[in-house]
C-alpha cells in the first residue's frame, strides 16, 4: 500500500501517533504501542530524577529504530517555555520533531495560540519539525501553516475528556483550507471518535488517555489501530449520499404476485 | 584533596570537586552514557562538549531524559 | 480469538453481515464480500427469469462452503407474503435461516410490526432460525426474543439513507434489555456508523447499500471489515469516561524551573 | 391569532399541554399550569382513598371551565385495563378525552403498540377522542391515524428522562406522513426541547416532569410556554437554509480604502 | 422583572441583539426590530453615497431614544482597520460601543484573534465599550476578559450559516470561566438554537441574518425574542436532570385490581 | 336494626347496611356530590342509577376520582 | 402428439404437453439442476416430488431463485 | 471667481473651490446636519472642528455613515 503519511521529511504507513503517559506500568506501554501499530510515539522532556532507579527505562521499552519518537513540550505555559524544552528534546533525542505544546489555561489545557504561533515562527527558523497543537479554529491552523509548520494538530475536544469531536464542522473547513496534514490530537475516547476523525479527512489521529486509561489498554490500542485504517479506507472509498427517506437493496422485479 | 563547589542540580543544591566537568559529573552519576540532554545556566551543552566544559561555584545544571507523555 | 458471534445453531468469526444487491456487477460484489471478511450474506428470492440468461449467477460468485446464506423476504407488506418467502427459501437454499422482513411503509420501508411478530411466531415454529429486521423499539424487541427470534435486527436509520445511528439511545435500552444477538441492520454509511453500533453492544451489524453504494466499493468492504473489528473490539476494552475539562498526560512533576 | 390547535371537536390556542403529577404541592402545581398558559391538562384516575383528606382537591385547584381535563391510562399494561380506566375517566369527567398509554415495559415505560392500536380501535367506536401516547414509529402512528385518532403523541425520549428529541429524523417522516395532528409526549426536559419539537413541525408538545420537576417549576412552566410559542412562530416564518461557510450580514460596498 | 443584561454602564431589559443588514426593504427592517424587542442593534459604518438618494434613511427607522446602535467593524482584516472604523463609528454615533469584528479568513467569516486582542487592547484604553466578535475559545475569551472587553462574543457557527451551536461544550466551558457577560454571535438559524445559547448560560444572543432572511423576517423576529426569553428562563429555572431511564409521571399507588 | 352485608370497596372489605343504593354509600362516604365515577363488578354505574342500584353481599365496588398525573 | 395444456409460469401464460411432470418442465427450460425452489398453486413442491408430480390444466407455477439483496 | 482645488471624495477625484472648509463641503453635499462621520487624511475632524478647517489640494475626505449591517 503505497498511502502514506508524509511528516517532514519522513514517511510513515501508520496514521496514528500514541502517546506514552499514564500507563500503569511499561509492561502495558510496550504492549500497547505494538498493538496500535504506531510508528511515532509521544514522549515528554524531563529532569531525570536521581532517586528513582527506574529512570531511563522508557527508552528501554521502546524500539527507537522503528519507532520515530516524538517529545512533546506539555506542560509549558509560554513559548519561551516550549522552545527551551523542543531545543532540550532534541538535544537527548533523535530528531528534529516537535509536538509543540503551549497551553493558555489549566482547566480545559487549551492551546495558547499567540505564544503557538510565536513559538512555531522561532522553532521552525532553527529547523525543527514542529507538529504544533491547537484548537479548531482555521484561522490559526492557516497561520500554523503559513509559518512552516509541518502539520496542524486541532483538538477533538480537551485532553483526556474522551468527549470524541465536539466540532465536526470545524475540522471539515480547517481540511479544506490547509493544505499541510491534519492530525486530530486529544479528545478521542473510543474507536469510533477515531473513525470519524479520519473520515472528515484528517491524515492521522494522536492519543493517549483514550488507550492507556481504558480498562484494556492493549485492547483498545488495538481496536484504534483498526478504527484510523477503517476511517481512512472509508474516506478513500467515499462513502454514499444521505437520504431521507429508505432506498431498497432488494430490487422489486420478480415478486411473486 | 580537591576544593568542593556548590552547584545546582536539577533544583537542588549539590557539592562536587571543584572544577569537574559535566561529563565527570555525569560519569559519577552513572549518566554519561544515557539518552539525555544537558543546560548549563539554561543554554544547552550538546554531548561533544560535556569533556571540555568545566562546572563552576553556582552553576545551575539541568538534565532530562524522556518521560511516559502525551 | 474465542469472540464470536452465535445465530441459531452456528457460530461465526465474523460479526459483519453483507447484503449483494445493488452492485454494478457480479465481480465486484464477489470482490466486496471477500474484502469484507462476511461469513453471512443475505440475498433476495425472486422469480427465475427465462430471458435472463445471467440467471442464477448470483450462487456462482458466492462460496456456500465459507458462507452462510441469509435469504431475505424484502418487498413482503403481510405476514402471509413474508412466510411464503421464507418457506421457499428455505426450500431452495441450504439452511433455516430467514431475515423476516414485514414491511410497513414503502417511503421509509420501516417495518410493520403487528405483522412482523405474528409470522416470527410462525416461523420459528417451522424451525426457522428467525433473524427479525425491526426498528429501534425495545417493547416490540423483547416481544421478538420471547417469539423464539435468534437474534433482534433493529434499524439505525431507514434502509439505503446512510444516516448511521439515528437513536442511539434506543439501542443501548435494547442492549440492556434484551439477551439474544442484537444486529444493527441498515442506515450504516460510513465505517464510525458500524464502529458506533458495536461501541453500543451490538453483536453485529449488517449492511447493503453502504458498501455497494460507495464511489469504491471493495474499498469500503474493507473499512467496515475493520470498523466492525474496531467497534467490537472498543467495546470488549472498555472506554474512559467522559469528563467536562481536560486531565493531562503528561505528568507535571519534573518539570524545569 | 387564529392558528388553532383542533383536537377532536375542540380548538385550542395553546400549544402546550401539561400535567398535573410530581409536583411538591397543589399551590405549586396551580401557578405552574397558569404560568405554561395550557389549555389542556393531563389528569390520572385513581382510587379514591377515604384516608385522604385532601382527597378531591386536584379539581378544586384546576379551572375547568377554562382547562380541558385529558385524563391518561399510565399505569396500564394491557388493552382491556386501558379501556376500563378510559371509560371511568369519561365517567368521572366532563369530557371524551383520552390520553390513552399502554405500557409494555416497567423500566423504560415504552408503548406495547400491538395493545395500544387494538385499544385504540375500540375506543374510537365507543366515541372517545383519542390521543395515543407512541414511540416514534411511523408505521404505528400511519396505522392509530387509520383507525380514528384524534392526533398521534410519540414520544421524544422516555417518560420523565429529560433526554429531549431523541431521533428528530423520525419525528418528521412522521410529520410528512401523517395528517392528524402531531404532539410530542414525553422526554422534553429543557426548553429548547420543546421548541426543537414545534419546529420539526408537531402541532404541540404534552409535558409533565421537565415542569414539575424543575426547581422552579412556574419558571420553567413559563419558560416552556414561551418556548413552544417561538418554535411554532419559527416553523410558521420559515427558517433560512443551512450553509458549511459564511454569509456576510453586512455589505462589503462602501469600505474605506 | 429585575433580570437585566449590563453591557459597560447600560442594563438592557431585553437580551436580543439584532443586525440590520440584509432586509429586503426598510419597512420589514423596522417591523423585525420590533417585533423581536431588541433594545440594541448592530449597524455598519460605511461611506456615504452621494448617488443613493436612500441615505441616511436607515437611522429614519431606528428609534435611537429607545434603542442603543451597535457599530460593527464588519469587513475590516487588520487590527488598524477595526480601530480606524471604530473611532469613525463613535464620531458619527451616539456612543460608545462597538461590536468588534478583525476578520481572519474570507471563506468562514472566523475572527483573527491575534488582531482582535490588539484591536480590543487600544480601543479599551481609548474609553470603547467593547465587544468582541470571536470564536469559541476559553483561552481567547480570558484574554478578553483581561483586555477589559464589556463582554466577550463567540460565534455559535459561521456568520450566516445558520448551523446552531456546533460546540456547546466550548460554550459551556467559556461561561463557567469568564465573568463578563457572555452573547452568543453568528450561527443561530433557528429559535432553538437561541434558546440552547440561552440554556448554556449565556447572557445574550446576536443574530442578523437568522431573521432577515427568514421567509417570514417579522415572524422569525418574534420566533427568536420568545426562544431567547424561553431560553433565559429555563436556564433560571433550573433544568432536570437527564435519566438513561423513564420516571412515572403518574402515580402507581391507587391503581385498580 | 338493618342486617349489615359485607362488601369490597377499593379493594378493602366493608360492612354495610343491607340493601344499601349505591348513593347511599356514598353519601355516607361524603362522596355523593364529588366529581368521581363508580364501577360495580367491573361494570360501571353511571351517576342517574347511583339511587335505584342495590349492593348486594360480595359486590366489589370501585369508586375512582382524578388525582395528578402526566 | 401429446395434447397441450396451459399454465402460468411466473406470471405468465405457458403451452406445455399434457401430464408433464415439474421436472419435466424444470429440465426443458435447464433448470431442473439449479439452486430454485417450486411453488405450484401457492404450496411448495419438495425437490424430491418434482418427478412424481404432475402439471394440470391452470395449473399457477412459481420458481424462484436466489437474486442480489439485502 | 474662486479658484478650484481637486479632493478625494469618498475614492473619488472632486473639484471643490479653493479654501472651502469642511462644512462648506458638506452643506453642498447636504449633508451637514446628517449623522455623518468625517476622516480628512486617515485623522477624524470632530463635528465642532467642520467650519474651521479648511480644505487643501489632495485632500483625502471619506464621510461615512450607518448602513445595515449584523
Amino acid at each position: 500500500m503505497t498511502d502514506k503519511m508524509k511528516l517532514g521529511e519522513r514517511e510513515f504507513a501508520s496514521r496514528l501517533i500514541v502517546g506514552t503517559g499514564k500507563y500503569r506500568d511499561l509492561e502495558t506501554m510496550a504492549e500497547a504501542i505494538e498493538a496500535s501499530g504506531a510508528e511515532i510515539v509521544t514522549v515528554a522532556v524531563r529532569r531525570v530524577d536521581l532517586a528513582d532507579s527506574s529512570s531511563g527505562s522508557l527508552l528501554s521499552r521502546i524500539d527507537t529504530k522503528r519507532v520515530t519518537l516524538l517529545p512533546n513540550t506539555a506542560g509549558c505555559y509560554t513559548a519561551k517555555d516550549a522552545i527551551r524544552y523542543a531545543r532540550l528534546a532534541r538535544e537527548a533525542g533523535f530528531s528534529e520533531f516537535v509536538k509543540l505544546e503551549v497551553i493558555g489555561d489549566e482547566k480545559t489545557l487549551f492551546p495558547d495560540n499567540e505564544a503557538l504561533l510565536e513559538a512555531t515562527r522561532i522553532l521552525v527558523k532553527e529547523g525543527f519539525t514542529v507538529l504544533p497543537y491547537t484548537n479548531d479554529d482555521p484561522v490559526v491552523c492557516q497561520k500554523l501553516q503559513d509559518l512552516g509548520a509541518a502539520a496542524v494538530m486541532p483538538l477533538g475536544a480537551p485532553i483526556g475528556s474522551g468527549l470524541g469531536i465536539q466540532n465536526p464542522h470545524n475540522l471539515s473547513i480547517i481540511r479544506e483550507l490547509i493544505s499541510v496534514p491534519l492530525i486530530v490530537d486529544a479528545g478521542v475516547g473510543t474507536a469510533s471518535d477515531a473513525a470519524i476523525a479520519m473520515e472528515l479527512g484528517a491524515d492521522g489521529v494522536l492519543m493517549n488517555t483514550g488507550i492507556a486509561g481504558a480498562k484494556d489498554p492493549v485492547g483498545m490500542a488495538r481496536a484504534m489501530r483498526l478504527a484510523v485504517e477503517a476511517g481512512r479506507a472509508a474516506f478513500l472509498a467515499g462513502r454514499i449520499p444521505r437520504r431521507k427517506y429508505a432506498t431498497a437493496s432488494t430490487p422489486s422485479e420478480g415478486m411473486l404476485v | 584533596m580537591r576544593r568542593q563547589i556548590e552547584i545546582v542540580f536539577n533544583g537542588t543544591s549539590r557539592m562536587i570537586p571543584d572544577a569537574w566537568s559535566v561529563d565527570e559529573l555525569l560519569s559519577d552519576l552513572e549518566l554519561s552514557g544515557a539518552p539525555v540532554a544537558v543546560e548549563l545556566n539554561e543554554r544547552i551543552v550538546p554531548r561533544e562538549h560535556w569533556a571540555s566544559r568545566a562546572l563552576c561555584e553556582g552553576d545551575r545544571l539541568e538534565v532530562v531524559h524522556f518521560v511516559g507523555g502525551g
